[in-house]
């Protein structure tokens, strides 16, 4: 047999495998960038970045809960100007390097797009998503209306794929998706944590310091491949499934459910670094006993049923 | 099960070590049994969750050792018997601890990591060269537990302080060179102000001595995830806070020169 | 130290101990709730009831999945007249007894609380929010306009307590409750289930019949926590929480979001009905430990901080 | 770790068991282990999700005994070899052996649960007396197996058929009663259709002899939560399949006298 093809591309994006890092974790340096790509990611992507720099919440930030953690780190940054000095094409190289953004206007992705443009950057993610910070992600992301005018308008500032990353904190995930679709988002990243909490029973106080944070890791798989299954179903744009996926037996079942790759996040947590050179092993070992030439082939597979 | 989330534990002892220095004692099975020189994250609750060095370790019990600096350690220093913290962790590798001639320098609450590694080595080491460095003499902490803990082995103990109201004045580094001129190490461990480390991996370089030495960035997740303790590519609470000197040769572009504020902003040391 | 008071009042319905049977688990048949009741909780919910009979979905309708499981029973039951017949206030005696009820529209609810009010039953739970069955469950959940008719020309049917269970699949669960509390709605059971999926990867096939389904267990009660203590600051009405209760810890947990009294599902497929038992205790000898008089003094604490 | 969630594994072996029955074996460590009665949850991909008894068990293979009926047991009827199905369990109490003297009745399918029981009988008991019931000559299956696992004890086996072509002519239950009357027994199983359970319960009753009897009710979670399998407070998948006499005591109101269909209605046997 012979060696399974493990590419995939995404909007004119070559990655070697499917497997990015998920924004936010560990993505603060190239340095620490580089190191991820190195134990095998396909592609790798900052943490998402503002126009003007924030530092977050207090810590707590993060909390471990059955199943998962909880983070409210607050969209910390250090703006997208300190950010640009911190990149640099020699730096990046050939990094298969994506940039995430945040912002509350239309104009601040823009303007961050046309600062950021001129880098080896592959594509930028937007998240429109993060569940625990007001203004800026949630109530962007489940507001039609501001999707459209930012993805519009940061594509017509530049030519690198936009990937925009949808929350799953509102009514139909459906709807959202067709709307970033329609205004041209070349994929979609479905998706980010669920907004949750925990509270200490010793001090009777929630440990967050922002109290509600976002949910991710596996307890959250179900609801993701549920996502990705129903939106891959009815937008034609290539979706990139993120969310709770921890072995190779995860990442599978997210692209029979339709995604083309797939981003890995919290199972760092649990397994290291090394856990992209173990489910990259495991998807290969797969889909050779399944005598599937690439990944590709199985990408939602299961709507067939 | 769950293991990343703070155990509540109350303060079960204050231990006043200077006027801006204390020590709290406080139940905790995990940390009590932790590796010289990790750390755990600290949890006071309405306030902040700071990673603390285990300055102590004894039964079932873990103590850390805090200065007064900002809002949260100030609180935690405000602290009182019977007050409630969080704690996770045992975080991070640790110091190694070898057998042979070792030499230690420490400067202010550098010394917390620093008095679990001296307790061990003392039952493994022939001799311990021990620099305690401070501002001045009220700043001073763990110097006769120091003493009393070397008292058990042939090691030697030198103090500086910058205005020279103890011991030898001047920096911990400067009366490092005359010892090293003299001894051969087998290692040299050290935990401190960035600059202070810094100078004594340089000075061990020269001499071609291997060093370990303890870093401070900010921590968030105290995992390895989050990113926001980065030194190069490495996550200061996962591969550290303990770097030995091939490690500290890779972050030379980092290590002394600057660290990452909240925002992951860069500040010159 | 005297011996904490466990019972717990919501609109007028006195429980005894504040732990409930949540709606959908061994709640076919009278003999069965009296045997959970027997093994110690405060009250107990049947299974949702329709107008017609339903057969539900064909099996698999219930998967394990990390940190939970995943069901699409699809609101199987036997049709108000035929549960009218299982029940008689002979049966009932004194069992604390509350009905879940589902339908598509106002008068499907007001007939069958017309059937069913001369029972001795305690309270009506609307279950306005199963995550998988069309036309019933969550497009009810989601629509304040349907909410609101229901919930209203149901309380004109009725002096019994009305429950009404909210579904986590929205955008905004406030907004929502805030519709429930002013259509009159005398406490709200949060929440239901998630909608959530799992993909075997050796057919490529949607487990479930169904394809989707809801997920319950530990995996959600972080969610479900952020959702009673976001709507316990914003409604009057008593809060039962509900959702991955599995412990005393969780149990309190709940209290101190904000909930009265809480709801024990998916908890005994791990612990058998042994779990009302130990959760009692918990609360109990945490009451004691806190020197609090009673469950009520713990209800809402974490809103201090 | 998840343990109740459908293990694919290939069917290896069909076996032809009468013209509507045939019995499927496949690998399941599991399931392989089950003790004598219990069931699984049998996933017919894209079909449905039944309940099968444990009819084989061998090293780390089981095997299921399947009459085709409706939709569900049809194509499961139709499997071939390298058909992949997804099993979930070993569910339920199974029967509990007992040393000594016993009788079994079966019918039907009824034999499946029955059969893994006899094997471990053969090594205990003195003295089995197996009464085998069915409508005609060619529905029967298992009885030259029952005969060679009999053939090694002091054991005697009694066929039915409701037509006369083969044994006895009339019902299983006809045939109990002489042998009653004649011999004492330490226990009686049973499993098959339930009025048959019912009648062998009654007259168990008679001569004040226990009773162990396998009990078939609509099943959906098969764990005891969803409550589809409930007879009287019991419900069948988890505090069965198999009851004895006390708790069949205990359902008299529903034993033998009604089932629920999948709505949760009520049908009348
Ligand atoms: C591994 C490690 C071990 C440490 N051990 C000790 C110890 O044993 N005793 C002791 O007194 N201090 C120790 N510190 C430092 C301590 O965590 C705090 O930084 C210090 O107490 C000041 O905190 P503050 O919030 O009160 O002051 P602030 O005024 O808020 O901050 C003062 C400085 O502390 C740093 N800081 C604040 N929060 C954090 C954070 N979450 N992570 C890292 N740095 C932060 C910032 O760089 C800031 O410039 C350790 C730090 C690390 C990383
Ligand atoms: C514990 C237990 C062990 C069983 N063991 C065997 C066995 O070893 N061999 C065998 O052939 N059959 C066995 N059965 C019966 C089997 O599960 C099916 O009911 C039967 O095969 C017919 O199913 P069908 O869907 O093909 O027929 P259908 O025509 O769909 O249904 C026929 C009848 O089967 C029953 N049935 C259908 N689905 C289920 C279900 N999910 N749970 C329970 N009953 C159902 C219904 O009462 C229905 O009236 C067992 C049942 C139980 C509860
Ligand atoms: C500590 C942490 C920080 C995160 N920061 C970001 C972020 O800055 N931007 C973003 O889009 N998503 C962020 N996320 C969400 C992840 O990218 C990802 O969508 C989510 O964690 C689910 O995937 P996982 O279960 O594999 O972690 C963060 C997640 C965690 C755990
Ligand atoms: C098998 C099963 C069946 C359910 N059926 C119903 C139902 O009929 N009506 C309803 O309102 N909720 C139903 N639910 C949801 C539960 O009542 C509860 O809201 C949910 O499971 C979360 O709680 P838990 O994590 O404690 O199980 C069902 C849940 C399960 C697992
Ligand atoms: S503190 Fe988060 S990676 Fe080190
Ligand atoms: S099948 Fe669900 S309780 Fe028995």
């Amino acid at each position: 047999m012979q060696e399974p093809d493990l590419s995939v591309e995404i909007a004119g994006f070559k990655m070697k495998n499917p497997l990015m890092l998920a924004s936010g974790i560990l993505g603060t340096s190239i340095a620490s960038l580089k190191k991820v790509f190195e134990a095998g990611a396909g592609a790798v992507i900052t943490k998402s970045i503002g126009y003007k720099a924030r530092v977050g919440y207090d810590n707590p930030t993060l909390v471990e809960v059955h199943g998962g953690y909880l983070n409210a780190i607050g969209l910390s940054n250090p703006g997208v100007k300190e950010f640009y000095d911190e990149l640099s094409n020699s730096k990046i190289g050939d990094l298969p390097l994506v940039v995430s953004l945040f912002g509350a206007k239309p104009s601040e992705f823009k303007e961050m797009v046309s600062i950021l443009d001129e880098l080896n950057i592959k594509a930028y993610e937007l998240n429109l998503s993060c569940p625990h910070v007001k203004g800026f992600g949630i109530e962007v992301g489940q507001d039609p209306k501001a999707i459209r005018e930012i993805v519009k308008s940061t594509k017509e500032e530049t030519k690198k794929p936009l990937f925009v990353k949808l929350s799953p904190n509102v009514s139909d995930i459906v709807k959202i998706a067709k709307v970033a679709e329609n205004s041209g988002a070349d994929a979609l990243t479905i998706m980010n944590t669920i907004r949750a909490m925990s509270i200490d029973i010793e001090t009777f106080r929630p440990i967050l310091a922002n109290k509600i944070g976002g949910l991710s890791g596996p307890a959250i798989k179900p609801i993701a491949v549920r996502c990705v299954y129903e939106v891959s179903r009815s937008v034609r744009i290539p979706i990139i499934g993120c969310g709770g996926i921890t072995s190779w037996q995860d990442a599978i079942e997210f692209f029979l459910a339709g995604a083309r790759a797939v981003q890995i996040g919290t199972a760092i947590a649990y397994e290291g670094l090394g856990v992209f050179g173990k489910i990259k092993k495991g998807i290969r070992d797969y889909l050779i006993m399944k005598e599937k030439e690439s990944v590709r082939d199985i990408v939602g597979l299961s709507h067939g049923f | 099960m769950v293991s990343n989330r703070p155990r509540i534990t109350k303060v079960l002892d204050v231990i006043e070590e200077s006027s801006t220095v204390r020590s709290l004692l406080f139940k905790d099975e995990m940390c009590s049994k932790a590796k010289p020189g990790q750390f755990m994250m600290v949890w006071i609750p309405g306030v902040d969750e700071i990673p603390m060095s285990i300055s102590i370790m004894k039964d079932d019990q873990a103590g850390l050792t805090v200065r007064k600096v900002g809002e949260a350690s100030t609180a935690l220093f405000n602290m009182r018997v019977g007050s409630m913290i969080g704690i996770r962790g045992p975080y991070g590798n640790g110091f190694n601890p070898i057998i042979g001639k070792v030499m230690i320098v420490g400067a202010g609450t550098g010394l917390a990591p620093l008095m679990p590694l001296l307790e061990i080595l003392t039952n493994k080491s022939a001799s311990i060269d021990m620099i305690v460095g401070g501002k001045t003499m009220e700043e001073f902490i763990f110097v006769n537990k120091i003493k009393e803990i070397l008292s058990k082995t042939e090691s030697k103990i030198v103090v500086t302080t910058e205005d020279g109201s103890h011991g030898i004045k001047g920096l911990a580094t400067d009366a490092i060179l005359p010892i090293l001129r003299e001894k051969r190490f087998d290692m040299i461990y050290t935990c401190g102000p960035e600059l202070m480390m810094k100078k004594v991996f340089e000075m061990a370089q020269e001499f071609n001595l291997p060093v370990q030495a303890s870093l401070e960035r900010v921590m968030k997740c105290g995992i390895g995830i989050c990113g926001s303790c980065c030194i190069g590519k490495y996550n200061v609470c996962k591969d550290g806070p303990v770097f030995n000197s091939s490690k500290l040769k890779e972050v030379k572009d980092e290590f002394g020169l600057f660290k990452r504020d909240h925002s992951g902003k860069r500040v010159i040391f």
